[in-house]
C-alpha cells in the first residue's frame, strides 16, 4: 500500500506536468501555492507515522506471528491517550495559526502590499481597475480607466496590482485565473472583489471554476500578463475596434451563448458595470441600491405594490417572465465603488513560529501584528 | 437506568391549579408586549428588548404549566432533547445571521455607508 | 472498564431476565414524539432564519407596518391561548377518566383552534386582495411561508383533535388513547410556543422596523 | 420547453415528448430496464411468490427484514451510481482536441448531478441505515425497535424517492445543476423542465423517511438498551449510531425546509432566493450546507463504528480507549455544526468568517484522529486475523488518512481559494466516502452476513474484489488530486489542453479495475450463495465475537433472543462466553411481537404519486392522492390491535432446534 502511494507521489514531485497551483506566475497564487505546501508539510508529520505504524501493526500482530506479545484484556493507557489527544492538537494548533494569519493576509478584498517577495507597493501605485462580469456563459472585462472592454480576454501589465470587481449577469460563477490569484464566486446582483499582480509575462488560463450551466465547460478566457508596453498596445488593439459598449449592445451580448470567440469594445459605458451590478441595465428598471435605501427607509407602502412589473428578464433567454420592479426617477445615479480597504502590513505569510519554506532569517509574524480588523 | 422506563412513564401532568396559573400568567404575558407595542411608550429600542424578554419567560412559562417539562420526565432524556435542539437552533440561527450579515455587507450594492467586514 | 462486579455476592451472575414481562406497547411513544417535535422545531428554526435575514427586503413595496393590523392579531393570539387552557381542561377530565367532558373539551378546542385558522384566513385574504401577495417581496415570501407553516399544523392539529374526539368516543379513554391525547397535548402547546415566537418576532419586532 | 399555455388540466405538463425517443443510450437502458423488471416481475408471478413477497417482505416491521431491504435497495442504487460513474469517466477521457465526446451538455449535466445525489442519498444512506436497522437492536439486545410501523413506513418513503430519481431517466428528465441545485440555476429562470423538481420531490419523499428512521433508531438506543446496558456499557457501534440519528434528527428537518423553500419559490412564484425583489441566493447556499455538512459525518460515523467493532473482534481484543472514542464520537457530532461554511470559503465573507469557520473545520482532525490511534492501539499486541472485515478495515485506514489530511487542506481558506470546486476536492470526496464510507460498507457486509443469512461470504472472490478495489481507487483518483492541483475545476464536460488527457486516461483505467471488483463481488455473493452449505456457520458466532448479536443464532429468531439478554460488560458477549453462561433450555414465555401491516407500503405509494403529480402539474392528481395519504393515515390509527403474541411452544422448539445445532458444531 505504501509502495504504491509513493509510486503515485513520483509522478507528483518529477512534475512532467504544469502544477499551476503550486507553481504559479502571480504573487498571492504563489503564497496560496506555498500555504498548501506548508500545511500539507505540517499534516504528513502525523499522517505518515500513521500509516507506517499501521502497516507495522498489521504486519507484526498478525495470528501467525506467535511471537508478539498478545494481551486480550490490555485496554487502557493515561499516558498514551494523553499522547494520542494532543499529538493532532499541537499540529492543529500550528495549522490553525497560519490559517488566522493566512486568511487574513490573502484576504481577496485587501488591496496589496506587496508585488513579490521584498518588492513593496509604492503608496503612489494605482492598482489597475478591472470589472469583470460573468455572462451565460462568457466573461466581460471593463476597463474604466483605458474606457475599453473585451469578452473572453484580459490582458494586465506584469507587476502591477490589479483589482478586480466582479458579478454576473446570471448564474452563479466564480472567477478564476490560477496562475494569478484564488477565485471568488461572482453573483449577480452582488459585487465581490480580488487583488492579485502578475509577475511573469506570458499566456495564461482563466475560467468559471463554479458550474453554471450548458456552456460552462466553454467558459473559458486567455489572460496575458504583459510587460507595460505591450499592455499599452492591447489597449490600443481594443480601442480600434468598432463596436462601443452601451446598454443597448449589452442586453444583447448578454443572450446566452458557448464558446464565444474573442470579442472588443472600445468607448464603454462608464456607468454600465454600476448598471450591470444593480441590475438595472434594462431601461425602466428599479437599481438595486435604490431599492435597498428605499427599503432601509421603510419601503413604498402600499401604494408601491403596483411597481411591479412582469418582463421578460433576460430578453429570449428563455422566454419566461420574472417580476421587476420600475424605477421611479428617470436617469439612474450611481455611487462611488466602495472604499478600499488598506493593504496589509509589510509582513510574510508565517503562523506562529513558522518560516516560509526556502526562506531563511526572516522574522515570524505573530497573530496580534496582524492588521485590526472591526473584530479582532 | 432504562430498567425503570420500561414500565409505562406515568407522564408528568398538571393540575388544574397549574394550568389556571400558566394561562394568567401567559395573558400577562402576552397583554404587555402587544400594549408596549400598540401604545408606544418607549422608544423603540428598549421597546424591542422588552418584548423579547416577555417573549422568553413565556416560552418557559408554557414550558413549566402546559408541557410540564422538568429534568426528570423521561430519564432526562427530554430535557437532553429539548437542550440540545437550543444548541443546534441557536448555532443555524446565529450563525446564519451573522454570516449573511458579512456577505450581504460585502457585497449587497449600498449607497449608504458601506463599511466592509474582514 | 474490566468485568463488572457489580453482580450479588458469591451467586453466580445472571445472563438473562428470565422473570421477564411484557413490554407494555407504546412505552416509548412520548420520547418519541417530543423528539419528532424537536425537528420540527428545526424546520421553524430555519423559517424563523430566513425570516430575520429576508424580512427587510420589502422590494420597495409595502413593510410590515403597511400591512399588519395588531389588534386582529391580538384577538388571534388569545384565540391561541385560549385553545391552550381549554386543551388542559380536557386532561384534567381525561385524568379524572371522564371521557365526555374530554371530548367536550376537545371539541372546544378544536373550535378555538378554527377560530384562529379563520381569522388567520381573513389577514391573509386581506393582504393578497390589497396586492401584499407572496410573490411581492422577498419580506412577504418569508412572512406568508412562516405564518402559514404554522397555521398549517394549526389545521393539523385540529384534524387530529376531531378524530381523537371520534375514537375516545369509541374506545373510551383506553390507554392507546390516552398516550394520544398526551401526544396531541405536546403538538397542540409546541404550537403555542411558536406562536409566541411568531407574534414576538414578527408582528410585534415587525412594527417595530 | 414547455410554456405555461401547454399545461393540460388533465395530464399537466406531461406529453409524449416527455420520453427521450430521440436519445438511444435512454432507449436502450430503457429496453433493458423493461425487459428485466417484466422478467423478474414475470418470476414472481410463475413461481407464485407475490403472497410470499408481500407478506413477508414487502408489509414486514421486522427491523431485520427491512434492514436487509435496505442494502438491496443501496446495492441496486450502487450499481446505476456506477453507471454514471462510468459514463463521466469515459466522456472525460474522450472530449479532447476539439472532440466534444459522446455526451451532449444536456446529458452529462443530468449525469453528474444523478451520480451525486444517488451516490450520497440512495447509496450511501440506505447503507449506513440498513446496518443500523439490523444490527442495533440485536446489539443491545432488543426485540425490534422502538416503532416498527414506523419503520417499515421510513424504507418505503426512502423508495419512493428512489423511485421518482429512477422514473427521471425514461419521463421527463433530471436536474442538470449539480447535487445540491443552488439557485438562481435551479430557479424556474434557468431550469423551467421538471428537472430539478424532480429532485426536490425525490428528495423531500426520501427525507421524510430518513427523519423519521432517525427518530426511530434513536428512541430504540434510549428506551430498549438491555437490563444492564448503561450508556458506557453500550457497544460502540451502537454508540455511533446514536450520535448518526441525532445528527439526522437535528439536520433532515433542515434539509426539509431548505427543499420547501426552494419548492414555493418554483411553484408559487415566491422570492426566497431569486434575486429581483429582494431574494437572496447566498442564503440558500448557507441553508442546504448546514444540512450537507453533517449529512457527510452521518455517512462515516456509522462506519467508524464498524471499524472499531471489526478491529476489536479480529485483533482479538478489547477495543483500546472505548471511553475516549465514545467522546471523539461525541465530539465529532457537535463539531459538524460548527463548520458548514467551509464550503463556500469563496463567496466573499471574510477573513474573520473564513478563519473561524476553517479553525473549527480542522478541530475535527483531533477527535478523528484520537479514534484512528485508537484503532491503531486495538491492533496492538493483539493476533490480528486477516479476514476480509479486517482486510477491508486496513485499507481504510491506509487510505481515509490520506482523504481526511486533504479535506484539512481545503479547510485552510487560502488553499481552498485556488483548490476550491476543482478536482482536488472532487479526489477529497470520493478518497473519504469511499476509503471510508464504501470500505466500511464492504467490511460490515462480510462481518455480518453470516449473522444475517446463516452463511459466509466466500473469501476467495472477496480477496479478488479487495485486490481490484483498493489498487483500483488509488489508480482512479490520484490523477484527479495532480488535475486539481494543475487547476482544474470540476463538472467539466470538454477539456482544451490536450496534456491533461493521459491523467483522464489513468482514471478510467483505474474505474475499470474497479468494475472488476464490482464484478468479483457480485460474483462472490452468487458462489456464496451456491456454496452455502460448505460455508454454513451453525454456532451462530462464526468471528468469536464479543458483542450481543453474536449470542443468538444466524440467522436469528424472529423474536431475536428468547430472554432478554443481562449485560455485565461492554463485551457482554464476550463476558458472558468467558464465565461460562448457561442457555437456558426451558422456562419460555409468550413473546409479543408488532404485527405486519401494509399501511406504510400505500401510505408511501400515494406520496410518490403525489410527488409525481406534483413534478408535472398535474393538480387533480396532487390533490387527490395528498387526500390519499391523510385518509389512509388516519384509518391506520383505528386499527389499535397491532401486536401478535408468538406461543411458548413455538419458541420452546425453535431454541430446542438451535441447542442441537450447537451441540453438533462442537
Ligand atoms: C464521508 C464523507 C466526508 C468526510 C468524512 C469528510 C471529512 C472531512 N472533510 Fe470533506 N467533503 C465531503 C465529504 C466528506 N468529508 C464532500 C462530499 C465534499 C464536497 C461536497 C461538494 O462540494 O459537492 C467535501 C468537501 C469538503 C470541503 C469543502 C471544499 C470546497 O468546497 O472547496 C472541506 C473544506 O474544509 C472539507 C473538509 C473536510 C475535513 C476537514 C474532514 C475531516 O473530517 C477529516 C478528518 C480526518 C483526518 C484528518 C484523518 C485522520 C486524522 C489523523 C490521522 C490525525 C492527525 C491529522 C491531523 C492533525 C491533520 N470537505
Ligand atoms: C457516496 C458517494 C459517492 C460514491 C461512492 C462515488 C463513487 C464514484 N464516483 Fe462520484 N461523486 C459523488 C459521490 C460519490 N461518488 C458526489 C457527491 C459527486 C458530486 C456531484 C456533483 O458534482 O454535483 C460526485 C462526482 C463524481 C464525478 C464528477 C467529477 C466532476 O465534477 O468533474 C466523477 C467523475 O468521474 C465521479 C466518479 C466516481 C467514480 C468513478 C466512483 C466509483 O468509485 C464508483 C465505484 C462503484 C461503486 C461504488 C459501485 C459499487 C459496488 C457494488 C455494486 C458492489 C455490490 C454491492 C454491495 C456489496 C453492497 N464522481
Ligand atoms: Cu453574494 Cu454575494
Ligand atoms: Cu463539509
Amino acid at each position: 500500500m505504501m509502495r504504491r502511494l509513493a509510486l503515485f507521489a513520483v509522478p507528483l514531485l518529477l512534475g512532467g506536468c504544469n502544477l499551476v497551483v503550486l507553481n504559479p506566475a502571480g504573487d498571492v497564487a504563489q503564497r496560496q501555492g506555498d500555504l498548501v505546501l506548508m500545511a500539507t508539510g505540517l499534516m504528513l508529520l502525523i499522517i505518515l507515522p500513521v500509516m507506517a505504524l499501521t502497516v507495522l501493526f498489521a504486519w507484526r500482530y498478525r495470528a501467525a506471528n506467535r511471537e508478539a506479545r498478545y494481551e486480550p484484556e490490555w485496554s487502557h493507557s493515561t499516558g498514551l491517550e494523553l499522547v494520542i489527544w494532543a499529538a493532532p492538537l499541537i499540529i492543529i494548533i500550528c495549522l490553525g495559526a497560519l490559517t488566522w494569519a493566512g486568511t487574513h493576509l490573502l484576504d481577496p478584498y485587501r488591496a496589496l502590499s506587496r508585488i513579490a517577495p521584498d518588492r513593496p507597493v509604492a503608496a503612489s501605485t494605482r492598482p489597475l481597475e478591472v470589472q469583470v462580469v460573468a455572462l451565460d456563459w462568457k466573461w466581460l472585462f471593463i476597463l474604466p480607466e483605458q474606457g475599453v472592454a473585451s469578452v473572453n480576454e484580459l490582458a494586465a501589465p506584469v507587476d502591477r496590482p490589479i483589482r478586480f470587481r466582479i458579478t454576473s449577469t446570471a448564474v452563479m460563477n466564480s472567477f478564476f485565473i490560477p496562475a494569478l490569484a484564488g477565485q471568488i464566486y461572482a453573483m449577480p446582483g452582488m459585487e465581490t472583489t480580488l487583488h492579485g499582480v502578475i509577475n511573469r509575462a506570458g499566456e495564461y488560463e482563466g475560467f468559471s471554476a463554479n458550474y453554471s450551466g450548458a456552456g460552462f465547460s466553454g467558459m473559458r478566457f486567455r489572460f496575458h500578463g504583459l510587460d507595460g508596453n505591450g499592455f499599452e498596445g492591447w489597449v490600443a488593439q481594443l480601442r480600434q475596434a468598432g463596436e462601443g459598449l452601451d446598454r443597448q449592445r449589452f442586453l444583447a451580448l448578454q443572450r446566452p451563448s458557448q464558446n464565444e470567440p474573442i470579442r472588443h469594445f472600445s468607448a464603454v459605458d462608464p456607468d454600465l458595470f454600476s448598471a450591470i451590478v444593480n441590475a438595472c441595465v434594462e431601461p425602466g428598471r428599479m437599481c438595486r441600491h435604490d431599492m435597498m435605501s428605499i427599503d432601509a427607509r421603510g419601503g413604498l407602502g402600499v401604494a408601491g405594490i403596483d411597481s411591479v412589473r412582469r418582463i421578460g428578464s433576460d430578453g429570449a433567454a428563455t422566454g419566461r417572465t420574472t417580476a421587476m420592479v420600475s424605477s421611479i426617477c428617470t436617469i439612474p445615479s450611481f455611487p462611488e465603488a466602495r472604499p478600499m480597504p488598506p493593504p496589509v502590513a509589510q509582513a510574510r505569510l508565517t503562523g506562529a513560529g513558522l518560516r516560509p519554506p526556502g526562506l531563511d532569517g526572516s522574522q515570524p509574524l505573530a497573530v496580534t501584528q496582524l492588521p485590526p480588523g472591526p473584530e479582532s | 437506568m432504562n430498567e425503570g422506563a420500561h414500565h409505562a412513564p406515568d407522564a408528568p401532568h398538571g393540575s388544574l391549579r397549574e394550568y389556571l396559573i400558566g394561562f394568567f400568567l401567559s395573558v400577562v404575558l402576552t397583554a404587555i408586549p402587544f400594549w408596549l407595542v400598540m401604545a408606544r411608550p418607549l422608544a423603540p429600542g428598549p421597546t424591542a428588548v422588552l418584548i423579547v424578554a416577555f417573549a422568553v419567560v413565556q416560552i418557559i412559562v408554557h414550558m413549566v404549566y402546559f408541557l410540564h417539562m422538568n429534568a426528570r420526565s423521561e430519564g432526562g432524556w427530554t430535557m437532553i432533547a429539548l437542550i440540545f435542539t437550543l444548541i443546534v437552533v441557536a448555532i443555524a440561527l446565529a450563525g446564519s445571521m451573522w454570516v449573511m450579515h458579512h456577505l450581504d455587507t460585502n457585497m449587497m450594492p449600498m449607497p449608504h455607508e458601506v463599511s466592509r467586514q474582514p | 472498564m474490566t468485568t463488572d462486579t457489580a453482580t450479588t455476592a458469591g451467586l453466580p451472575p445472571r445472563f438473562y431476565d428470565l422473570e421477564e414481562h411484557d413490554h407494555p406497547e407504546g412505552s416509548s411513544t412520548m420520547l418519541g414524539f417530543w423528539i419528532y417535535l424537536m425537528s420540527d422545531c428545526l424546520i421553524f428554526a430555519i423559517l424563523f432564519a430566513c425570516f430575520a435575514v429576508l424580512g427587510g427586503n420589502y422590494a420597495a413595496g409595502p413593510s410590515p407596518r403597511d400591512v399588519f393590523e395588531l389588534p386582529l392579531v391580538a384577538l388571534n393570539t388569545a384565540m391561541l391561548l385560549f385553545s391552550s387552557i381549554t386543551y388542559g381542561f380536557s386532561m384534567l377530565a381525561m385524568r379524572a377518566g371522564r371521557p365526555g367532558l374530554t371530548r367536550v373539551w376537545l371539541a372546544v378546542t378544536a373550535a378555538f383552534g378554527l377560530a384562529f385558522l379563520t381569522i388567520e384566513l381573513h389577514e391573509f385574504t386581506h393582504m393578497i386582495s390589497i396586492g401584499a401577495t407572496p410573490q411581492r417581496s422577498a419580506f412577504l415570501s418569508a412572512f406568508f411561508t412562516l405564518v402559514g407553516t404554522h397555521g398549517l399544523h394549526v389545521t393539523f392539529g385540529v384534524i387530529w383533535i376531531v378524530t381523537m374526539i371520534v375514537q375516545v368516543g369509541r374506545h373510551g379513554l383506553i390507554a392507546a388513547n390516552q398516550r394520544r391525547l398526551m401526544c396531541l397535548s405536546l403538538f397542540w402547546h409546541f404550537l403555542d410556543i411558536i406562536w409566541i415566537g411568531v407574534f414576538t418576532f414578527v408582528y410585534l419586532m415587525g412594527m417595530l422596523r | 420547453m414547455t410554456t405555461p399555455s401547454d399545461v393540460s388540466p388533465i395530464l399537466g405538463k406531461l406529453t409524449l415528448a416527455a420520453l427521450p425517443l430521440d436519445q438511444p443510450i435512454l432507449v436502450v437502458t430503457f429496453i433493458v430496464v423493461a425487459i428485466l423488471g417484466a422478467m423478474l416481475l414475470g418470476a414472481i408471478t410463475w413461481f407464485r411468490q407475490w403472497g410470499y413477497l408481500w407478506r413477508e417482505w414487502l408489509t414486514s416491521v421486522d427491523h431485520k427484514k427491512i434492514g436487509i431491504m435496505y442494502l438491496i435497495l443501496g446495492t441496486i442504487m450502487l450499481l446505476r451510481g456506477f453507471a454514471d460513474a462510468i459514463m463521466m469517466r469515459l466522456q472525460q477521457a474522450m472530449a479532447f482536441n476539439g472532440s466534444e465526446g459522446y455526451l451532449p451538455p444536456h446529458h452529462y449535466d443530468q449525469i453528474f448531478t444523478a451520480h451525486g445525489v444517488i451516490m450520497i442519498f440512495f447509496v450511501g444512506m440506505p447503507f449506513v441505515t440498513g446496518f443500523m436497522n439490523y444490527v442495533v437492536p440485536l446489539q443491545i439486545g432488543a426485540r425490534d425497535v422502538a416503532f416498527p410501523f414506523l419503520n417499515n413506513f421510513s424504507f418505503w418513503m426512502t423508495v419512493g424517492g428512489v423511485i421518482l430519481v429512477m422514473m427521471s431517466l425514461f419521463v421527463g428528465e433530471f436536474a442538470k445543476t449539480g447535487w445540491l441545485a443552488y439557485p438562481p440555476l435551479s430557479g424556474l429562470t434557468y431550469s423551467p423542465d421538471v428537472g430539478v423538481d424532480y429532485w426536490i420531490w425525490a428528495l423531500q419523499i426520501a427525507g421524510v423517511g430518513t427523519t423519521l428512521s432517525g427518530i426511530n433508531l434513536l428512541v430504540t438506543i434510549i428506551k430498549m438498551r438491555a437490563p444492564g446496558m448503561s450508556l458506557m456499557k453500550m457497544p460502540i457501534f451502537t454508540w455511533t449510531a446514536l450520535c448518526t440519528n441525532v445528527l439526522i434528527v437535528a439536520t433532515f428537518p433542515v434539509l426539509t425546509a431548505v427543499l420547501a423553500l426552494q419548492g414555493l419559490d418554483r411553484y408559487l412564484g415566491m422570492n426566497f432566493f431569486t434575486s429581483d425583489l429582494g431574494g437572496n441566493a447566498m442564503m440558500y447556499v448557507n441553508l442546504i450546507w448546514i444540512w450537507g455538512h453533517p449529512e457527510v459525518y452521518i455517512l462515516i460515523l456509522p462506519l467508524f463504528g464498524v471499524f472499531s467493532e471489526v478491529t476489536s473482534t479480529f485483533s482479538g481484543k478489547r477495543l483500546f480507549g472505548y471511553t475516549s472514542m465514545v467522546y471523539a464520537t461525541v465530539v465529532i457530532t457537535i463539531l459538524s455544526y460548527l463548520v458548514w461554511l467551509h464550503h463556500f470559503f469563496t463567496m466573499g465573507s471574510g477573513a474573520s468568517v473564513n478563519s473561524f469557520f476553517g479553525i473549527t473545520t480542522m478541530v475535527i482532525s483531533i477527535p478523528t484522529g484520537a479514534k484512528l490511534f485508537n484503532w491503531l492501539f486495538t491492533m496492538y499486541r493483539g493476533r490480528i486475523r486477516f479476514e476480509l472485515p479486517m482486510m477491508w478495515t486496513i485499507a481504510f485506514m491506509l487510505t481515509f488518512v490520506v482523504g481526511g489530511m486533504t479535506g484539512v487542506l481545503l479547510a485552510v481558506p487560502p488553499a481552498d481559494f485556488v483548490l476550491h470546486n476543482s478536482l482536488f476536492l472532487v479526489a477529497h470526496f470520493h478518497n473519504v466516502i469511499i476509503g471510508g464510507v464504501l470500505f466500511g460498507s464492504f467490511a460490515a457486509i462480510n462481518f455480518w452476513f453470516p449473522k444475517a443469512f446463516g452463511f459466509r461470504l466466500d473469501p476467495f472472490w472477496g480477496k479478488v474484489s479487495f485486490w481490484c478495489w483498493v489498487p483500483g481507487f488509488w489508480l482512479a483518483f490520484m490523477p484527479l488530486y495532480i488535475l486539481g492541483l494543475m487547476g482544474i475545476t470540476r463538472r467539466m464536460r470538454v477539456f482544451d489542453d490536450p496534456s491533461l488527457q493521459i491523467f483522464f486516461v489513468i482514471a478510467g483505467f483505474g474505474v475499470a479495475v474497479i468494475a472488476c471488483g464490482i464484478a468479483a463481488m457480485l460474483i462472490q455473493f452468487g458462489v456464496s450463495i451456491l456454496r452455502r452449505d460448505r460455508l454454513r456457520d451453525t454456532t451462530g458466532d462464526p468471528w468469536a465475537g464479543r458483542t450481543l448479536e453474536w449470542s443468538t443464532s444466524s440467522p436469528p429468531p424472529e423474536y431475536n433472543f428468547a430472554f432478554t439478554p443481562v449485560a455485565h460488560d461492554l463485551d457482554a458477549w464476550y463476558d458472558m462466553k468467558q464465565r461460562g453462561h448457561e442457555r437456558p433450555a426451558a422456562g419460555f414465555r409468550t413473546i409479543q411481537m408488532p404485527r405486519n401491516t401494509g399501511a406504510g407500503i400505500v401510505l408511501a405509494a400515494f406520496s410518490t404519486i403525489c410527488g409525481f403529480a406534483l413534478i408535472w402539474h398535474i393538480w387533480w392528481l396532487a390533490a387527490g392522492s395528498f387526500l390519499a395519504v391523510l385518509v389512509t393515515a388516519i384509518a391506520h390509527t383505528f386499527d389499535y390491535d397491532r401486536t401478535f403474541r408468538i406461543p411458548a411452544e413455538t419458541i420452546a422448539d425453535t431454541e430446542a432446534q438451535r441447542a442441537r445445532a450447537l451441540a453438533a458444531a462442537e
